[in-house]
């Protein structure tokens, strides 16, 4: 075995079981660790794959912000009150679900695997992508060529973000006023 | 022999006195309606003069204009000798509906003139309208001033009759839609070119019969099925036209009905040729049992307008026993009833409008002896209940007897069976009549808001018209046969 | 003994098994937070699958897609904690089964 | 001078009665007997001279050209259908118009003096010459529709006469059931012309006398024309109208139920005797039809106690009479029995009017007697009207009536049996009528004391009328068309007297000294049940069908279908509804099984197609 | 001449946004700058949008934006549906105390997000575009922040919408893995030699297909819209109503025509992917039409209505499945939907606000003697909704029943038939109310600024202008093809 397959395997176990601490797990700080776990064993399968960058985005915006951001709220709403004890969902809802998304699963599953056989239609080898200056440059370059619309559109998405989370963040019954 | 001649104005006439009711006085929208209509009456005449005083039944009045060349539909309006007469009745049943005082002329006067010359328009467009889908449209449109008619100034608990008459007809007309899409494809699957003239469509069912077909002609009767009445499909009338003000029960007895017969002339036998043919039998049956079914609940109806209105389904079974003959004759003699039905109807509920301004309780449980007190009124209601039962020498008489006779030859158990509708016809309407005129007149609830004594003035000179027409065409309907 | 490469669809299965478990936990979960949490499971797993894919086709679009849709995910988890601490401030929860006051 | 002046000039007089009388109705006025009277009588009066003219200027015509004719207009023209407004007047019409007029004008004569108390004579009147109009009409029409408008014509002024007290309920209903039992004649009148038109082509009455028809046709145009006449002449089974017609003015059951329009029956059978002949089956049922007829209302007339019924049973009786002659094929026969019964029978009818307005609206026959010494004018051509039904020499009746007993048994559509039959009828016949002479004029006075002294003879309007139709009754059998009499048919006539003479001596000898009041037969005098059968099955059918209708067919079925589709179109929405509980979890689940089944749908149905 | 002059639009939409929201920052105390600005932004960005001529589709960007007669026609669309909303619902975004410059900053974000959807050629694109225009959305539908219900709707939204953005991207990288590409022209491309397994492009069609299913709330996929729409504030549910729904039908077409279904490989699929339109469309008539009459509360109503109107345009996309250049009927449904629905919207946000309680039916109660001209209004919409004659209501439906009809779909004509005579009497009801009944005491008050009331008049006349006239419309529309 080689190590990039130890190495996945190692990840993938990971990954798959933190996932389902998750959602197993009562206490919604639990539930964070448990996804900062995933996102870092899958920061672990982006660099088996080669992705580099991806990787290193990975730990930095998931791991990094959002989870920050998570364990922030979760920390400013369970400051004073009880409320992360919940219920849980009926025996048959969970039942039916659980058989769902099975099944779902199944599908997907099925569907993906047919997959194996597909003929690349691209030429960047990991050879051809060192050739060009490895992955960050390739990806960059592209960013900023071929991707330019998208990312103007992301500097939208995020504006748009910002401004809806500024008015979320207001309180109550401002009158008038503005960012 | 075509006339070609702007018959627009038909249409756009109603249509600004709709629009200027806006602007007259409160205090005399009824004369401006009266009056207006009077004009609209003496316009259409004028218009149609070629076609109604023509003396075959060949003579057509057309006129096209461009509406949506995209998809084929165009203001294409047709007047000939079927669609003339029930512009003409339009006109004239507008005047009554127009004539009648009430709750309208003060509540919202200008709304209901305006809804008035609004449905007039409507229907002129739908009888004059040769394109199926203009039909259509005007088809509905005259929905929306009725809805509104009876929804303001109709008498309690309307609700209920308001969505059943519009869901029922909207039932059968957007069924009919999808039929006349139907038809509208078929031609342009033959040539390639969009189109829902009628006669275009003619041509394009011309010699077919296919299943589709079948139930492109179920979807047209339905809607016109459910407009006439026919039975079983009369389930909204009562209600409707119990609760509706007596002006809207008046367009709708007299010509809103006419549509579905109208239509079943006008579209139904010519473009669904083997169908109708096919089935024949069953339409005859249906309006047999319409007959003889809706003169049975009129006996046992306790009220006066719901009455009149099983009577009305009652006729109207006669008329449509005419139309399902699909011979020229029949149809022909189906028209001359219709005419009739429509005077006498709208006269009807005319009177009953008269006498419910002098007298409030018009149950038909006692006796009330009214004939004493008015004895003109009841003069004239009695002929009118004359011409219902079908006398001789009424225009009703010669309406019915020429559309037996054309339906004996189709179906002679049918007509024998509607037949009794006439014996029935005497039953309840001598009923209706001798319960209000009849006996001694002990109930005293007369109508203190009106000092209005035995008939007189406006209202005579209208129903003595009426009469007068009556009698005179039941003896002289050449006009509306036309050596047909 | 054979050297057993990684092979793309490997990572789709994990992809596809972690896709399956955040939705499991959206639907399971009544606290909102957690339901956040799994959908950006979901948009992981996602993610994982595009790389996937990417190799397979010997491209790089799949990790340029990789990074927008972080961009996105990082913007839709912040609007969706600012809506949860809104409605925190209202209801004063974070359970999904309070807000069922719209329905039929 | 044209023929349409016999239609018209009644007309005038409904037109200006009418207008008049409502002119006055408006002002609450009572209109004057004396003028609308005048006029109505007046126009009646020239019609009928008109009608001798015409009468005249016939019989000069050569035999088989005997026909006026004059087209009005044209009424109803569509396809291979023309029907013309026009009058035609013949041998037979003009003797119909002879008798409309003539004895129309004395009755017309009679109900000024009649009507003089009334509140509103002109409305009276107007309804008269109305019945003129329609009756003259229906006579003289060229064509079935023509004929049927004055058919239903004079059911409408029956109808308006016989409620002409329409504030007495009972007699408005009276008139309803005339009119709807003649409604019911009227249906096959209206079959019967489907049925020519589709099997002739024309409605025209001479087209028709000159069509062939097949047999199977003939039989039923004819068994309908005679149904419609049985509804109009009031013979079985739709006769019960007619006693209680009695509701109107006497003048009026004078003159449409009895001597006018109840014998229109008998007009159009004649005028259709070539068809109605050509069928045997026909016949046979006209005859046994018409005699039963005569034979029970003869029963039931001698139960009665009310003096206007017991005539209208024997207007019935004589009916049936000359039905049994059209029944035999003897139409001759039978429209002079019209004729002679138009004259007695009106005397009669006028002469009871007389008594009953003498006595201030007595008609019970056991609350009068002994009337011959106050009321000498009626009772003397009462007296003479009896001897005309009789049938005693040389009285009208005697003509008439032995020509039809002898046909029925000598025609070759005759028999014993009818015989028989008829001359009981005719025994029974002179019972009744003496029982009521007897009982009214004759024997001792049972006048409520109250009214004896009130007693008068009528005024002249009213004997004037009683004695011409005296004189008629008289005379009138002479003007039929006599012939030799054979041996057999003298002796015919011979037990016909007999017979008359012993129902009258029994009569007689039973009622001479009658006091108190008799207890009849009910069943008889409730007209055998067969009124209250009709009122129980038909009018009660009517109505029981007509509330099933309403509470099953409309209620259950028509009202609740309509009901129940919008319900059930609520539910389903209220059903669909459920899924919307609010939860988003809940939504998130459904979404995912909505997915996994589509997916799985596609995965396995794209599948099929082999393409995986 | 710069190749981006087909872009200046957007581009000047952009431009307008940052400047809006720059103008606001410096102008702090007051929301009045930004309402001007975001209005001069959309006013500027329709006329430019209107006077851009695109002969033929321009793609830019590599191709992943694409600018045609489609485009920039929605963009003018989309525009005037924005300045309508703006002008219209001023008043009330004062009463409900959300009148801040945010409204309008998210506003035009959420309108620029739409904008940009509906140009995407590439999915990535339009999964960001997605979440520009859903993130503005989210949080407009929380705005209400004194209501708890609108916090619900923001969260159930942001919920449902995220797991459904998952479910997209997961179907996109199906496809990515497939084909190799995000690029839609490349995969059509790619599609005309698709051979062997094709698995994996199916499910990953079939999945983004779900995600804009959800989108515009088609059966089974619709749970979201009624309580989205209660909860948020009306003038947002007007813009999901209106902007969003537009959006996302025309990149649900787009994805229908992603591949060339033509190529025998594909036709199955093809077959099984109508198959699947047709069940949603039949389930969208059938649930929304029913359910839609069981409501009271006015915007629930509004939304279930939505539901079923989703289905006639699907049904429109099938006939555009069979037929391509049937596309039009899709486009004029969603013009007039969109008009008439902006209309309704705007009448509905002229109720006084309610402590916790939506706008009820009931509070429609006895609006004809209060104000006449608002009961037209309210008429002449809800009418069109129910396919009326003489609204452009009508001829939304006409095109989509008789593009069906031509592609042989003549059952499911009938069944949307049906339904729309089902739906009828919920748009009968509201009339009815006003109409026929008297102010209930507990109905709401109905205030309208003259802007609002103009606002109305102005999209009535076109709804009404339109409904006469489609002429110029249909020539409009019926030349954009939908391109690959």
């Amino acid at each position: 075995m080689s190590w990039s397959m130890v190495a996945f395997s190692a990840f993938s176990t990971i990954a798959i079981i933190s996932s389902i601490f998750v959602i197993l797990k009562k206490n919604p700080v639990s539930s964070a660790f448990s996804l900062i776990l995933v996102f870092f064993s899958f920061a672990g399968l982006y660099a088996v794959m080669g992705a580099h960058l991806v990787a290193a985005l990975q730990i930095m915006v998931y791991t990094g912000a959002i989870m920050v951001l998570f364990v922030f709220v979760i920390m400013l709403l369970n400051a004073d009150t009880p409320v992360l004890d919940l219920k849980e969902s009926g025996g048959l809802f969970k039942a039916i679900t659980t058989f769902g998304v099975i099944g779902l699963l199944g599908i997907l599953l099925k569907t993906v695997l047919r997959a194996k056989e597909i003929q690349a239609t691209g030429n960047l080898t990991e050879d051809k992508i060192n050739e060009l200056g490895g992955n960050f440059k390739v990806i960059s370059e592209a960013l900023f060529t071929d991707y330019s619309f998208h990312f103007e559109l992301a500097s939208f998405l995020l504006l748009g973000a910002i401004v809806a989370t500024v008015a979320l963040a207001k309180r109550k019954s401002l009158k008038g006023s503005s960012v | 022999m075509v006339n070609y001649n702007s018959l627009t104005v038909l249409l756009t006439v109603p249509l600004v006195a709709s629009m200027l009711a806006w602007f007259i006085p409160k205090g005399i929208q009824r004369l401006y309606a009266v009056f207006s209509s009077l004009c609209i009456l003496a316009l259409t005449l004028y218009q149609a003069a070629p076609v109604l005083f023509a003396s075959t039944s060949a003579a057509v009045i057309e006129h096209k204009l461009a509406w949506l060349p995209e998809i084929g539909v165009s203001l294409n309006f047709r007047l000939d000798s079927v669609s003339g007469w029930f512009v003409a009745l339009n006109a004239i049943v507008a005047i009554l509906a127009f004539s009648l005082k009430g709750v309208w002329y003060r509540k919202n006067p200008r709304l209901f003139t305006s809804l008035g010359f609004f449905l007039v328009s409507a229907l002129n467009t739908a009888f004059l309208s040769a394109d199926l889908i203009v039909f259509y449209l005007a088809y509905e449109a005259v929905f929306i001033p009725m809805i509104f008619m009876v929804g303001i100034w109709g008498e309690q608990a309307k609700a209920t009759a308001v969505f059943r008459f519009f869901l029922m007809s909207f039932l059968g007309s957007v069924l009919m839609l999808v039929s006349i899409f139907y038809l509208v494809n078929l031609y342009h699957e033959q040539s390639g070119i969009y189109s829902s003239n009628l006669f275009d469509l003619i041509q394009a069912t011309a010699g077919k019969n296919s299943p589709n077909l079948k139930w492109c002609f179920i979807g047209f009767f339905l809607a016109f099925a459910i407009k006439v009445p026919l039975f079983p499909f009369h389930g909204w009338l009562k209600d409707v036209y119990t609760l509706a003000p007596m002006p809207a029960t008046i367009w709708m007895s007299a010509i809103l009905s006419k549509l579905g017969v109208f239509g079943f002339i006008r579209f139904v036998s010519p473009i669904f040729v083997e169908s109708s043919q096919g089935y024949q039998g069953i339409l005859l049956t249906l309006a047999a049992i319409s007959v003889v079914y809706a003169a049975f609940l009129a006996i046992r109806s306790n009220d006066s307008k719901s009455l009149l209105a099983y009577s009305s389904v009652s006729h109207l079974g006669f008329v449509m026993m005419g139309v399902f003959t699909f011979n020229p004759g029949g149809n022909a003699s189906a028209i001359l009833l219709s005419v009739g039905h429509t005077l006498v109807s709208a006269m009807l509920f005319y009177i009953l409008h008269l006498i419910q301004e002098r007298q409030t309780d018009l149950g038909l449980e006692t006796s009330h002896g009214f004939a004493k007190l008015y004895p003109t009124l009841f003069t004239v209601f009695f002929i009118a209940v004359l011409a219902s039962m079908s006398l001789p020498g009424t225009l009703n008489f010669a309406g019915e007897f020429l559309v037996l006779i054309h339906s004996y030859a189709a179906s002679a158990l049918c007509t024998i069976i509607s037949g009794v509708g006439v014996i029935l016809g005497a039953v309840y309407m001598l009923k209706f009549y001798q319960q209000l005129g009849f006996g001694k007149n002990t109930t005293v609830t007369i109508n203190s808001n009106t000092g209005a004594k035995d008939l007189a003035g406006y209202d005579l000179v209208v129903l003595s018209v009426l009469v007068l027409m009556l009698i005179y065409f039941g003896f002289q309907p050449e006009i509306f046969l036309k050596g047909n | 003994m054979t050297e057993v490469m990684v092979e793309p669809w490997m990572l789709l299965v994990v992809a596809m098994i972690v896709f399956a478990i955040g939705l499991l936990g959206v639907i399971l979960r009544k606290n909102l937070l957690v339901m956040l949490m799994c959908v950006e499971l979901m948009l992981n797993a996602v993610n994982l699958s595009f790389v996937a894919f990417s190799r397979m086709h010997q491209t790089l679009q799949g990790d340029i897609t990789v990074l927008f849709v972080m961009t996105v995910a990082a913007a839709e988890s912040a609007v969706g904690l600012g809506l949860i601490i809104a409605m925190f401030r209202t209801l004063k929860t974070v359970d999904s089964d309070q807000i069922q006051m719209l329905r039929d | 001078m044209s023929l349409s002046l016999l239609i018209f000039l009644p007309l005038i007089g409904f037109l200006f009665n009418g207008f008049y009388h409502l002119k006055m109705a408006r002002s609450e006025q009572k209109s004057s007997a004396m003028i609308s009277g005048v006029i109505a009588t007046g126009v009646m009066f020239a019609a009928f001279l008109v009608a001798c003219t015409y009468y005249y200027m016939l019989s000069q015509l050569p035999a088989d050209g005997r026909l006026f004719e004059q087209t009005l207009f044209q009424w109803m023209k569509l396809g291979g259908l023309n029907v013309s407004f026009a009058l035609r007047l013949d041998s037979l019409s003009s003797l119909f118009v002879l008798i409309i007029t003539g004895v129309g004008s004395l009755i017309h004569l009679y109900s000024i003096g009649y009507m003089s108390e009334d509140e509103t004579p002109a409305k009276y009147f107007s309804f008269l010459n109305l019945f003129c109009f329609m009756m003259l009409n229906l006579v003289l029409g060229s064509n079935l529709p023509h004929v049927f408008l004055g058919w239903e014509g004079v059911g409408l002024a029956s109808y308006l006469l016989i409620g002409y007290w329409y504030q007495d309920k009972d007699k408005v209903l009276a008139g309803q059931k005339a009119f709807i039992m003649n409604r019911i004649g009227d249906l096959g009148f209206l079959i019967a012309m489907f049925i020519a038109y589709k099997f002739v082509g024309s409605l025209d009455l001479i087209d028709l006398q000159k069509a062939t028809l097949t047999p199977h046709v003939t039989t039923v145009f004819g068994l309908l024309i005679f149904f419609a006449c049985t509804g109009k002449s009031a013979q079985i089974p739709l006769f019960t109208w007619l006693p209680d017609a009695m509701a109107g003015p006497t003048p009026v059951s004078a003159l449409i139920h009895a001597a006018t329009m109840v014998t229109s029956g008998i007009y159009l059978l004649t005028r259709l005797s070539p068809i109605i002949e050509a069928s045997n089956t026909v016949l046979t049922v006209i005859g046994m039809v018409g005699v039963t007829t005569a034979f029970v209302a003869a029963l039931m007339a001698c139960a009665q106690t009310d003096i206007k019924k017991i005539l209208a049973y024997s207007t019935i009786s004589q009916l049936g009479f000359m039905f049994l002659a059209c029944g035999v094929g003897s139409f001759e026969s039978g429209v002079f029995h019209v004729m002679t019964h138009a004259f007695f029978k009106a005397l009669l009818f006028l002469g009871a009017g007389s008594v009953i307005h003498a006595l201030h609206e007595e008609q019970n026959i056991f609350k009068m007697g002994a009337l011959r010494a106050k009321l000498p004018i009626t009772s003397i051509t009462f007296i003479a009207g009896w001897a005309a039904i009789l049938g005693l020499p040389p009285f009208s009746g005697f003509f008439s009536k032995d020509e039809i007993l002898w046909q029925s048994l000598s025609s070759p559509h005759g028999n014993v049996m009818l015989f028989i039959i008829a001359a009981a009828s005719a025994f029974l016949t002179a019972f009744y009528m003496t029982r009521l002479l007897v009982l009214v004029f004759f024997g001792k006075s049972r006048v409520d004391p109250a009214k004896q002294k009130h007693i008068h003879e009528a005024p002249m309007t009213m004997a004037i009328p009683l004695m011409v139709l005296g004189v008629l009754s008289l005379v009138g059998g002479w003007f039929g068309e006599h012939h030799e009499h054979s041996g057999q048919e003298m002796m015919v006539m011979a037990a016909s007297v007999i017979l008359a003479g012993l129902g009258a001596g029994i009569a007689y000898q039973k009622y001479k000294n009658f006091e108190g009041e008799e207890k009849t037969n009910q069943f008889l005098m409730s007209g055998m049940g067969v009124d209250l059968a009709y009122l129980s099955v038909f009018a009660k059918g009517t109505g029981t069908l007509s509330k099933w209708f309403t509470t099953y067919v409309e209620e259950m079925i028509v009202q609740r279908t309509l009901r129940w589709s919008t319900a059930v179109v609520g539910l389903s929405g209220n059903l669909f509804r459920v899924v919307q509980v609010g939860s988003t979890q809940a939504y998130l689940m459904m979404i995912l099984i909505a997915i996994v089944a589509i997916m799985a749908w596609v995965f396995l149905g794209v599948g099929q197609y082999g393409k995986l | 001449m710069s190749e981006l002059e087909p872009a200046y639009p957007w581009i000047a939409f952009s431009m307008g946004i940052l400047i809006t929201m720059l103008v606001s920052v410096v102008r702090i105390d007051t929301k009045r700058p930004a309402q001007i600005f975001a209005l001069l932004t959309l006013v500027v960005t329709l006329f430019l949008s209107m006077s851009v001529n695109v002969e033929t589709p321009q793609s830019l960007f590599n191709g992943v934006f694409e600018i045609s007669a489609l485009t920039t026609t929605a963009l003018s669309l989309l525009c005037g549906l924005g300045i309508f909303f703006i002008i219209g619902t001023s008043r009330y975004l004062t009463k409900e105390e959300i009148h801040l410059s945010d409204y309008y900053h998210l506003l035009l974000i959420l309108i620029l997000g739409a904008s940009v959807l509906i140009c995407s050629k590439d999915l990535l694109v339009t999964f960001i575009a997605l979440e520009v225009m859903s993130l503005p959305a989210y949080t407009l539908a929380g705005f209400r922040r004194n209501d708890s219900r609108s916090n619900e709707a923001a969260i159930k939204y942001f919920i449902l919408g995220g797991v459904v953005g998952a479910v997209f991207l997961l179907g996109a990288s199906f496809i990515f893995g497939a084909t190799g590409t995000t690029h839609l022209s490349e995969i059509y491309t790619w599609s005309q030699k698709a051979q062997g397994d094709l698995t994996l492009f199916y499910m990953g069609h079939i999945l983004i297909l779900i995600s804009f299913l959800f989108k515009v709330a088609a059966v089974p996929f619709h749970f979201w819209k009624p309580d989205v729409y209660e909860g948020s504030p009306t003038s947002v549910t007007g813009i999901m109503a209106t902007v969003m729904s537009t959006a996302s039908f025309v990149v649900l077409a787009r994805i229908l025509h992603i591949a060339d279904f033509k190529s025998p490989e594909l036709a199955p699929y093809f077959e099984t992917l109508k198959q699947l339109i047709r069940v949603a469309a039949v389930l969208s008539l059938i649930i929304g039409s029913a359910i839609v009459i069981t409501q009271t509360n006015l915007k629930r109503m509004l939304a279930y209505s939505s539901i079923s109107h989703t289905g006639y345009v699907l049904l429109g996309l099938l006939g555009s499945m069979n037929q391509p250049d049937l596309i039009y009927s899709v486009w004029i449904y969603l013009f007039g939907y969109s008009l008439m629905t902006c209309g309704l919207f705007v009448l509905v946000s002229q109720s006084e606000p309610k402590l916790d309680a939506g706008v009820e039916l009931i509070d429609l109660t006895g609006l004809m003697k209060k104000q006449p001209f608002n009961v037209v209004m309210w008429s002449l919409f809800l009418f069109s909704m129910a396919g009326m004659p003489f609204t452009i209501g009508f001829f939304t439906k006409y095109f989509v029943f008789i593009s069906s009809v031509n592609t042989g779909e003549v059952f499911y004509v009938v069944i949307a038939a049906l339904c729309a005579v089902v739906s009828a009497y919920a748009y009968l009801r509201p009339i009815a109310l006003m109409v026929m009944r008297d102010a209930d005491p507990s109905a709401a008050e109905w205030k309208g600024s003259v802007a609002s009331h103009s606002v109305v008049a102005v999209s009535a006349a076109i709804v009404f202008a339109l409904g006469v006239m489609p002429n110029a419309l249909i020539h409009l529309l019926k030349g954009i093809p939908l391109q690959h």
